[in-house]
């Protein structure tokens, strides 16, 4: 589970974002989509944690595991400036991802970083030859990721972004609401929170089938050890709190009590 | 040789000194795939409370310059569930258990350390760092006087145990408070619980945790820990239990020297869960290194001629 | 616009809330060829005693995690020196000065302001942290009677200069000795000096430091100033001078959130000897930025519905 | 004084040992022998201080400056990670250096690293055309450093090593001890504190002219403000603390209190 792994290429995908791959033989032959990994950013006590990654695709044959990320603070801007060979320190996979199931029509919904860990599962999904419609949005369309490799995998795409440069002017929920929520027997998203709180509410409303986010909270130990990254659901005898990081990351939707 | 690492934290025999710092390590067995629990001194568990505690609303961890904060809020599953689900499985793989009990009253510390004497285990810790409701909120190691109730209370509850009084370094004055439960009866000292601390969101103007304020932890802290374990050491007879920031072998001896008897890792096992067993495997290796044959040597080395 | 920065602390008017903290910059004149001492808000002056002292024994640095331990032990020449040579020099370069008093005695600690009220200085900050020779080496700070007796010394000796008492979070509960402070007229509060620590030196298996242990500051102490901020900016109405690890225009902005209405750079000036003023202009842009027109408007924001 | 400059060179000299160069021409120009630098050698918070080193060499046409290092911790090994061209943030020059007359015969006597700010001053002492010997001790030959750039200079050299490997075998200061000590207008040294403490006592016994040792003690401003690096030095007084930083490095071997 913890391994010193080299990288084997880091590639800038968009502004501010990376898609790193290292070789990890042991974790592309477990991980399943919606795992993650925690990685340590820096040799020095500052920054001090690991980070989680959602893991983003693997190549079991060749061993080979990549993240995508955004740089947004010390640890991830540290990332990116790690050079090729160097070793890195990983925890992982851990968590518990989506469901995987052999057949049926799926509705995969991603909100900017949230395609990190739908990737994985659209291939996945489509690896199995099922229906995959996803629904993708982000602030422009610079920052809609991985497009060659979606279209490559022959998914059915409806993108959107902020400023109308791609797909829909507007966010994917609005979109969502806009061309109607296409049948599936099970929908998937991963996003930022307020993306995530819409999504809910309109599959709420539209009293849609079991759907299967991916959250994100501050973590300490991934491990499910510290209670750190406490996210409140309804349980059998009433709202408590789950960890995201061995409950989930992944919880259903309907579940989530949204604050 | 291989060096003696087997220390005596009264009365407590441990083949090693190496523990596991309250609230770091879950119960245990969070744990049990990754680490062998069999290799660590003694796991302490997360503190306890008579009844089933929700904790904190989220964000709960964040981190600081070389440490970090949180704001758990002794989530736990109360005295019954760890008595009769988790204390009887880390008997069962041979782990040493020391209970870490906590309580809004006086009296759920002496009974929740009753109950855990009662399933078996081997010490417990008193975690002084909870709120007294009676008093508002001040936290029970603040003063003196409550400081010496819960301890008296916990020592009767314990029987034959022994108990070790855990405290931090704000709110009252450390020596004053230590001299305090040493005579209420404990057996030692488990130095330090975190530091208060808070952090900002700047985007959101706001703390960033959701209970606003927070323990601080980690490497940040090391120097405030190994000043209170010389401290204690040298105003007391009594063993310490020795944390704050401990992240490497190195960084065990430094505590050792000062004065601890054994040592706890807890943040670090975030960074590295396996940091327990790889100290326990890195103090053989340096004090062979050193012609040490044992442990007990170095504790409190640091203050020959201080 | 320019943004106003402006700020009146407790009668003391500041064109910028931007100060240097205590024993981190020397009497100020060290740094005048390579900083603009006008342009910091005020230069707090290294504490001084009435006689000159020679300090600890040497090492008195070392580096911790994100952190430095010092044990300079107040070294400096001694009020009639600072005031004759010191303070008119600066006075003569147009900074605003606030003198660090401190003593072995409360009547020291009233000489010692006396004189500095004398000279001409802008404000007095009162260095509780220091040892109090007829109670064994209890610091001033530790107790209420204590920290309240210094305090009213120098608030009588000070005439009508504002009187900040500086206080630590070790050693005594930090609200009531805030509050024995303010009680006996203090006109608002430094936040916070240096935590207790000690480091050790492996390889010698013996401290780091001459004096065995010394102070704690920078990055790593920040959480738990911003926690003694919040907490003091909540209870009382006085202003607060925030410090304790500052090292950028941000960190600078959590503590005005958190209820400072100036803040002191302290270790952050070894790092980067003119922080102070790259301060200023970072808290211009950056209000600017964010359309804010006057940084009062931030002071304690973060308190908003907590 | 403070300048962001670029890495030009790094180069090992030794199992451990580096010599970097550094454009910085302001630095360059001013710098004396004997000064120092306060190096940042982290971007991140830890290591959070400077770390100070001498000045090893200039070049003043180019605006070249060296340090002449070794790795003993975090920030120096830090510093030898460095890339080239990277920046790096140096304080300086810093603190009094050494006497440089104009004319005379000259002893520099340096231990280990000592040799850093002594080959400076010893440069400038032979471009005035001064008669300059040079007794220079280390654990080993490997660990003798520049001894080509002191051939290339013609100083008169005797060297010594611990475990005799190059010259005598013992201390610097026991081959000044056995040889004696050549004439000499003016002594200086630098080197570990035993070295200098045993160089000092030799001195006095032998009362020798005055000698300029270059000290070192932990600082954290460099800039004779937080009275950190304290030493103990006999002043009209009677024994005062004077700081290396502000007041030296470089003090009169007779003055100082060696504890
Ligand atoms: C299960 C999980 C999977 C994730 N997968 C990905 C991924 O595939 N790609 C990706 O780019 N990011 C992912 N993240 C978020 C990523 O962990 C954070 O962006 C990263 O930790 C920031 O580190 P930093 O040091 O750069 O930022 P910091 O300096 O630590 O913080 C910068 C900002 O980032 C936010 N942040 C910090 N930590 C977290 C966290 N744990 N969760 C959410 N926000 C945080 C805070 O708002 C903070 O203001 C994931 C998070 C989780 C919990
Ligand atoms: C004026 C001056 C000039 C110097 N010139 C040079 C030079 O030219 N080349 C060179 O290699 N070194 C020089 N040094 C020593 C150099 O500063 C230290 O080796 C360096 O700071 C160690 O940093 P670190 O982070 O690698 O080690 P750390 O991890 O900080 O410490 C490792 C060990 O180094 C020692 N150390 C730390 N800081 C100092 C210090 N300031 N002075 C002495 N010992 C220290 C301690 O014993 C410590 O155990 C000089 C020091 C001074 C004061
Ligand atoms: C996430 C977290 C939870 C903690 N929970 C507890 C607890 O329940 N009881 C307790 O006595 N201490 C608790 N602590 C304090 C640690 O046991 C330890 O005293 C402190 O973190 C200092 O050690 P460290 O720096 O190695 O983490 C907790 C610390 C952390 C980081
Ligand atoms: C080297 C050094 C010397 C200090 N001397 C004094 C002093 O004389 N008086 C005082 O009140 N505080 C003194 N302090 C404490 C600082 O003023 C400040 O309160 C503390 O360092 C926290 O701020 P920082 O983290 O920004 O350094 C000193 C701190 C350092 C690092
Ligand atoms: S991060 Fe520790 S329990 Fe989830
Ligand atoms: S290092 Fe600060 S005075 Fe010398």
């Amino acid at each position: 589970m913890i391994y010193e792994v080299e990288i084997v290429t880091q590639r800038k995908v968009a502004t501010g974002c990376y898609r790193l791959e290292m070789y990890a033989p042991e974790v592309a032959q477990t991980a399943q989509p919606g795992q993650f990994l925690m990685l340590k950013t820096s040799i020095t006590l500052d920054p001090l944690l690991r980070r989680p990654f959602s893991i983003n695709t693997v190549d079991r044959d060749r061993g080979l595991v990549k993240i995508l990320y955004r740089v947004v603070g010390r640890g991830t801007a540290l990332l990116a400036g790690r050079k090729l060979g160097r070793r890195l320190s990983i925890f992982g996979p851990l968590g518990r991802g989506f469901t995987v199931p052999a057949n049926g029509r799926f509705l995969v919904v991603a909100g900017g970083l949230g395609i990190a860990p739908l990737y994985f599962l659209i291939q996945r999904l489509k690896a199995l030859g099922n229906e995959v419609v996803v629904f993708y949005g982000a602030q422009n369309r610079f920052k809609l990721l991985l497009l060659e490799e979606l279209a490559a995998m022959r998914v059915e795409l409806f993108t959107a972004t902020d400023n109308g440069s791609s797909g829909h002017k507007g966010t994917v929920v609005d979109l969502l609401r806009t061309k109607g929520i296409p049948p599936a027997d099970l929908i998937y998203a991963a996003g930022p929170p307020p993306m995530l709180k819409a999504l809910a509410a309109l599959l709420r409303e539209a009293e849609m089938p079991r759907a299967e986010f991916s959250l994100e909270e501050r973590m300490a130990c991934g491990a499910g050890a510290c209670r750190g990254c406490a996210v409140k659901v309804i349980a059998e005898e009433g709202p408590v709190y789950k960890r995201v990081c061995a409950d989930g990351p992944v919880f259903l939707a309907g579940e989530v009590v949204w604050e | 040789m291989k060096p003696d690492l087997e220390v005596n934290l009264a009365g407590l025999r441990l083949k090693n000194p190496v523990l596991t710092a309250s609230g770091t390590f879950g119960f245990g067995l969070e744990y049990a795939r990754l680490v062998d629990l069999g290799a660590i001194g003694a796991v302490v568990l997360k503190s306890v409370t008579l009844h089933s505690r929700q904790g904190n609303p989220p964000p709960r961890v964040t981190e600081t310059p070389a440490g970090m904060l949180n704001s758990i809020g002794l989530e736990n599953p109360g005295a019954p569930a760890v008595v009769s689900k988790v204390v009887p499985e880390l008997k069962r793989l041979g782990v040493k258990v020391i209970a870490s009990v906590a309580g809004e009253t006086v009296e759920e510390y002496g009974e929740v350390a009753r109950r855990f004497a009662a399933a078996g285990v081997d010490a417990i810790e008193v975690n002084l760092s909870c709120p007294n409701v009676a008093r508002g909120g001040l936290t029970f190691g603040c003063t003196r006087g409550m400081a010496a109730a819960v301890t008296a209370a916990v020592r009767q509850a314990a029987g034959d145990l022994p108990v070790f009084a855990k405290l931090g370094v704000t709110g009252g004055n450390l020596l004053e408070i230590a001299g305090a439960v040493a005579e209420a009866g404990a057996s030692g000292f488990s130095l330090i619980n975190t530091l208060p601390g808070l952090a900002v969101d700047l985007r959101q103007r706001r703390p960033v945790l959701g209970n606003v304020t927070g323990g601080l932890s980690g490497p940040a802290i090391k120097p405030v820990a190994l000043w209170a374990v010389w401290q204690v050491y040298k105003a007391f007879k009594l063993p310490v239990i020795g944390m704050g920031g401990i992240m490497s072998t190195s960084d065990a001896l430094e505590f050792f020297l000062c004065g601890a008897t054994a040592v706890a890792v807890g943040t670090g096992n975030f960074v590295n869960p396996r940091l327990t067993t790889e100290i326990v495997a890195g103090l053989e290796k340096a004090l062979a290194a050193e012609h040490v044959s044992d442990i007990k040597e170095l504790i409190g080395a640091a203050h020959n001629g201080k």
